[in-house]
């Protein structure tokens, strides 16, 4: 499993070592592994000239739970892979299940479910932009964000009664109808959001620290990241426009104006401007979006129990992380015959090994964060 | 006040001490140690006797002698790290080549 | 009085410091009772108001050397070293150098017993406070000696380098 | 023995148990500080709930760290693990009996005094180092080995923006050093300001604070050297550390901010800020006294108000010797008492810039951290002290008059100091561009 995972093909244990070469195990228990992530680091001095990573410490076997589930009974699971953007998980697994089945969810549940999609973006980007300044050794964005988070938060909490794992969605439309002020929360939020992105910025992107901890750290070119089949940001921020949101469109993506932000060099420094310019994006969608949310209802027509007709879909949308998708197959039973799940996490964790290659230890720890892996993710 | 004779004693004591290290111990390391211990027993006498002498000539030539033991420890300890890479060893009795 | 509690406090201090250094396995226990060898001689300097001699000692000696080599143990240091045997078979000659060593000194204090024995006490004001003086007598007197030591340090950084360095 | 012949060594001693019975006290205090600071700049409250606004908290602390377990590592080297904090408390210590406290308050003005301090607080890396090589750990080693690494390397800079303002002093006694400026009237801040910035770098390098506190990155090593460490030795090391910034900024105070000194001493015309120490103390009073009825248990209310009471003490103490008549002995007390407060509170803001820088910047990479070192601040203290050395030359030797000489000097040092950083920008990423040429890797003949 490990060295399957490994993407260098470098087997730690039977290389053997020079002089001056040490193994150090970062991880799993490491304040900046993100999780129970193990790297093992194979150093010259500071220097890393291999690594491989060992997951799995976080493994539920959300994939083989699935299939003893009803599809309703397996879509609170699906929240707890990336817990930090439950709501886009959920999404995923609603449409995939709705394009199963051929049905649609109403406009307005289409509408609704962008906006909190959207804002669940905005918060997953937020907690990778605190977590990853505090590797790089700046403690206070963290708590700037959380707090901006934090109102995040609390419009699901409205909405649905959850923070955190919202199960926001069903399939086939939305759980609840949204409450009366969900637009004015919105509004708020964004209205103040510009100026909140605009302080981080200050806080980071000038600094002379922070650029010269993040810029031609990790670089990943573009053609190594389509090799590896690298997604979201970090694919974005190495210059490929590649967006799910834009090139199949789901929800009611089609119906708003945004751009797709990317980057040349593909190092650290770029895909944090990438993820700062997508929150801004997100809000502007968000404000497009509330802007005209249509009447109507709220669930579109599935019965109780969920029988798809047999056969196979994959669907996949544009997680905060990149592209989540689901292939599930249905022999006509009311149970997913197999469940399969692409996390962007874990795919774009095998370019770790490539970019950090070269670097010292500390960079490791700037490109862990800057790949925004979440472990639930990766080991499912 | 104690007797210069005294300071004689210690100095020569450390002497003998830092040339028991440097016959006796294999390991490099130590042995530029035990030199270490032979510069500074020579300091005390130094030093004593510029204040036997009321001149502080002997500390300017302490002051030498430390600056001395400096290039002596870099150079020593840079010899020392260039044979560690080599030879994987910090025993004198394994350097027993001319050229690696 | 307090005076020479001082010196044969430190005296002690230093001999046993010096003797834990040859005899200690670990290169590091070596080092930090070298460490205190050391200071315990910059305790006599200063007992012999030689205070700048005293503060180079810590310095240069304890604080900067010092560093260097337990850094270096620490980059050389292998678990396999602490298991081979540390000393060579070499007692004899040392017990025979010290041994003629301590005669030698031994017969110079005895002849020349009535001249050196006793210290005078040096007049206050000579030697004290005596920073002035050595900067005076560094920058003076001893000008060549010093900047042909300036060159020694340069020349020793160099070669540390050069040799330290990975791929020359 | 006579009494006479003790007599001196009374005050010292007294004034050396005061310190070290005090010293664990303020080092949590300065804690309790600084996460308040934080906690303000991290919009939260911070420590709240161990007495009122947490007063309480480095005590409870205190006493969570001694009744934990003492764990020493089954590898690791039990002397050396053992005596490793001590060598650094102890060094951070013995280093704070040069430093004068107000004119009257210190334990010892040695010829050598500032020599002294670096001296021994340069001993204090051994107790770094060498915990981590004893805890027998890759973090801890690695923590370590930087830690000597970088301490050696921005002590030189430290070393030499020192000798900036020795040169200003002409003397190396601390007290010597705060009379020269106290008689000019001019701050070394002012003279020197390069000189200051490049000792405020490296001292917050050599105190391990972010954003250089490489040995101790807990996003990086976890702790450093500080890893297998727990309980009281942990303290210990936490201790030190303190001390030693407690010391930094003690040094800074001395050489550049004037000292024990009122801003604008000599000035008769700006003797009103004498009112200001025990103004200070009755406005933290009040507000204490404000706060009281808000606290939510009557001990803490209780408690609250004693703070408060202790400030109008402090404010009493402060203004008494210029209530009572000017001949008085109690008068002859007052730069005694008042350059105490004056040096505590320059410390105090010397330490504050250390906290809002931390909070502020992300952390240097290691390498960075050497090439700032290496590459800008030691190039910038030598060219500092060639030109602090040219101003007191063109003043003394040509009668050139101060203030053209010192600007003159000061801008060709910042200009220097720009050409610095214009060159530093080129050499940005070693490593990347070396990755190639690590592959071939020559193999030694006889291995």
């Amino acid at each position: 499993m490990a060295d399957r995972y490994s993407g260098s093909g470098v087997n730690v244990e039977t290389t053997v070592l020079g002089a001056d070469e040490i193994i150090l195990n970062m991880g799993p228990q490491h304040p900046s592994t993100h999780g129970v992530l193990r790297v093992k680091l194979r150093l010259d001095g500071e220097k890393v000239v291999g690594s491989e990573c060992v997951i799995g410490y976080l493994h539920r076997g959300v994939e083989k739970i699935a299939e003893h589930r009803s599809y309703q009974q397996f879509a609170p699971y699906v929240d707890r892979m990336d817990y930090v953007a439950a709501v886009s998980n959920g999404l995923g697994y609603c449409e995939a299940v709705e394009k199963l089945m051929q049905v649609e969810a109403p406009p307005r549940a289409r509408v609704i479910r962008t906006i909190l999609t959207e804002l669940q973006r905005i918060a997953s980007h937020l907690f990778w932009l605190g977590t990853h300044a505090l590797d790089i050794g700046a403690l206070t964005p963290l708590f700037y964000c959380l707090r901006e988070r934090e109102e995040i938060l609390k419009i699901f909490e409205k909405y649905c009664g959850a923070r955190l794992t919202t199960h926001a969605f069903r399939i086939g439309g939305l759980q609840y109808e949204a409450y009366d002020e969900l637009e004015k929360d919105v509004e708020r939020f964004c209205k103040d959001f510009d100026k909140r992105v605009d302080e981080y910025e200050s806080l980071l992107t000038q600094n002379r620290i922070w650029v010269g901890r993040t810029k031609g750290i990790g670089i990943l070119t573009a053609e190594a990241a389509i090799a590896m089949g690298v997604t979201g940001p970090v694919l974005r921020a190495s210059g490929v426009e590649w967006d799910i949101r834009k090139a199949m469109p789901y929800a009611a993506y089609d119906q708003y104006e945004f751009s797709i932000p990317t980057r040349k060099t593909g190092d650290t420094y770029d895909r944090y401007l990438v993820r700062m310019e997508e929150m801004r994006q997100s809000r502007k969608i968000c404000l497009q979006a509330i802007e005209n949310i249509p009447a109507g209802p709220i669930l579109g027509k599935v019965g109780k129990v969920l029988k798809p007709p047999p056969g196979e879909v994959y669907h996949s949308i544009e997680a905060p992380k990149g592209e989540l998708g689901y292939y599930i197959v249905s022999d006509g039973t009311t149970q997913p015959y197999r469940v399969r799940i692409r996390p962007p996490s874990l795919i774009n964790l095998e370019a770790l090994d490539q970019m950090i290659r070269g670097h010292l230890v500390a960079d490791v720890v700037a490109v862990i964060g800057t790949l925004d892996i979440v472990l639930g993710e990766v080991d499912r | 006040m104690v007797p210069i004779g005294h300071y004689i004693f210690l100095s020569v004591a450390m002497l003998a001490i830092g040339i028991v290290g440097i016959v006796t111990r294999r390991n490099v390391i130590i042995i530029l140690m035990s030199v270490e211990l032979i510069l500074n027993a020579v300091n005390i006498n130094l030093v004593a006797f510029s204040r036997l002498v009321g001149s502080v000539e002997g500390q300017i030539f302490a002051i030498f002698i430390i600056t001395d033991a400096a290039a002596e420890a870099a150079v020593g300890l840079g010899i020392i790290i260039a044979f560690f890479r080599n030879r994987e060893t910090v025993l004198a009795d394994e350097m027993d080549i001319l050229k690696w | 009085m307090l005076d020479q509690a001082v010196f044969y406090f430190f005296a002690a201090l230093a001999i046993v410091s010096a003797i834990l250094v040859v005899t200690r396995r670990n290169a590091v226990q070596s080092a930090i009772f070298l460490v205190t060898a050391l200071l315990a001689t910059a305790g006599i300097f200063l007992n012999l108001n030689a205070e700048f001699v005293f503060i180079v000692q810590v310095i240069l000696y304890a604080g900067g050397i010092m560093v260097l080599f337990v850094f270096v143990i620490m980059l050389v240091n292998l678990d396999v070293a602490l298991h081979q045997v540390q000393f060579n078979r070499q007692w004899f000659v040392a017990l025979i150098i010290s041994a003629v060593l301590a005669a030698q000194v031994a017969a110079a204090i005895a002849v020349s017993r009535h001249s050196l024995y006793i210290m005078p006490a040096a007049p206050p004001e000579t030697l004290e406070p005596n920073t002035e003086r050595v900067a005076f007598y560094l920058f003076h007197t001893y000008m060549l000696p010093f900047e042909l030591a300036s060159i020694l340090l340069l020349v020793a950084m160099v070669g540390a380098v050069v040799m330290a360095k990975k791929r020359v | 023995m006579n009494l006479n012949a003790i007599i001196p060594y009374i005050l010292p001693v007294l004034f050396a148990l005061v310190i070290v019975a005090l010293l664990p006290l303020v080092a949590g205090y300065i804690v309790l500080v600084e996460r308040k600071v934080m906690a303000d700049m991290q919009v939260r409250l911070g420590p709240m709930r161990v007495g009122p606004h947490g007063l309480l908290q480095p005590i409870a602390d205190a006493v969570k760290l001694l009744l934990k377990e003492d764990i020493i590592p089954e590898s690791a080297d039990k002397l050396v693990f053992w005596g490793a904090p001590l060598i650094s408390v102890t060094a951070a210590m013995l280093a704070l009996a040069a430093l004068p406290i107000g004119p009257f308050f210190q334990i010892a003005d040695l010829n050598i005094g500032l020599l002294y301090i670096l001296g021994i607080s340069s001993l204090g890396i051994f107790g770094i180092v060498l915990g981590g090589w004893a805890s027998n750990s890759h973090y801890s080693l690695m923590g370590a080995l930087r830690s000597a690494a970088q301490l050696v390397s921005y002590e030189t800079s430290a070393g030499m923006a020192i000798v900036g303002a020795l040169l200003l002093a002409g003397t190396l006694s601390t007290r010597g050093i705060v009379q020269e400026q106290s008689d000019t009237g001019w701050w070394f801040i002012f003279v020197a300001p390069v000189g200051f910035f490049i000792y405020l770098v490296a001292s917050i390098a050599e105190t391990n604070r972010a954003p250089f506190d490489m040995p101790e990155a807990e996003s990086e090593l976890v702790a450093g050297y500080m890893t297998e460490y727990s309980g009281f030795r942990w303290a210990l090391y936490f201790l030190a550390e303190y001390t030693n910034m407690v010391v930094v900024a003690s040094i800074a105070t001395t050489l550049f901010l004037g000292g024990w000194m009122r801003p604008f001493a000599n000035t008769p015309a700006f003797n009103f800020l004498d009112y200001l120490p025990p103004l200070l103390m009755l406005w933290v009073a009040g507000y204490c006294f404000r706060r009281t009825p808000k606290q939510p248990v009557q001990v803490q209310k209780m408690f609250m108000a004693a703070v408060g009471v202790l400030c109008v003490v402090v404010a009493l103490v402060l203004i008494m010797p210029m209530a009572v008549p000017r001949d008085s002995f109690l008068a002859t007390s007052k730069p005694g008492i008042h350059g105490a407060f004056w040096f505590l509170f320059k410390v105090a803001a010397y330490i504050y810039v250390f906290m809002w820088l931390r909070f502020t910047f992300p952390r240097y990479r290691f390498d960075q951290l050497m090439r700032l070192g290496w590459q800008f601040l030691v190039p910038l203290s030598i060219v500092n002290v060639m030109m602090i050395g040219l101003a007191l030359a063109l003043h003394r030797q040509f009668g050139w008059p101060n203030w053209i000489s010192f600007p003159l000097c000061v801008a060709l040092t910042l200009i220097g100091g720009g050409f610095l950083l214009a060159t530093g920008e080129k050499h940005e990423h070693p490593f990347v561009g070396e990755e190639g040429e690590g592959q071939e890797e020559e193999t030694p003949v006889h291995a």
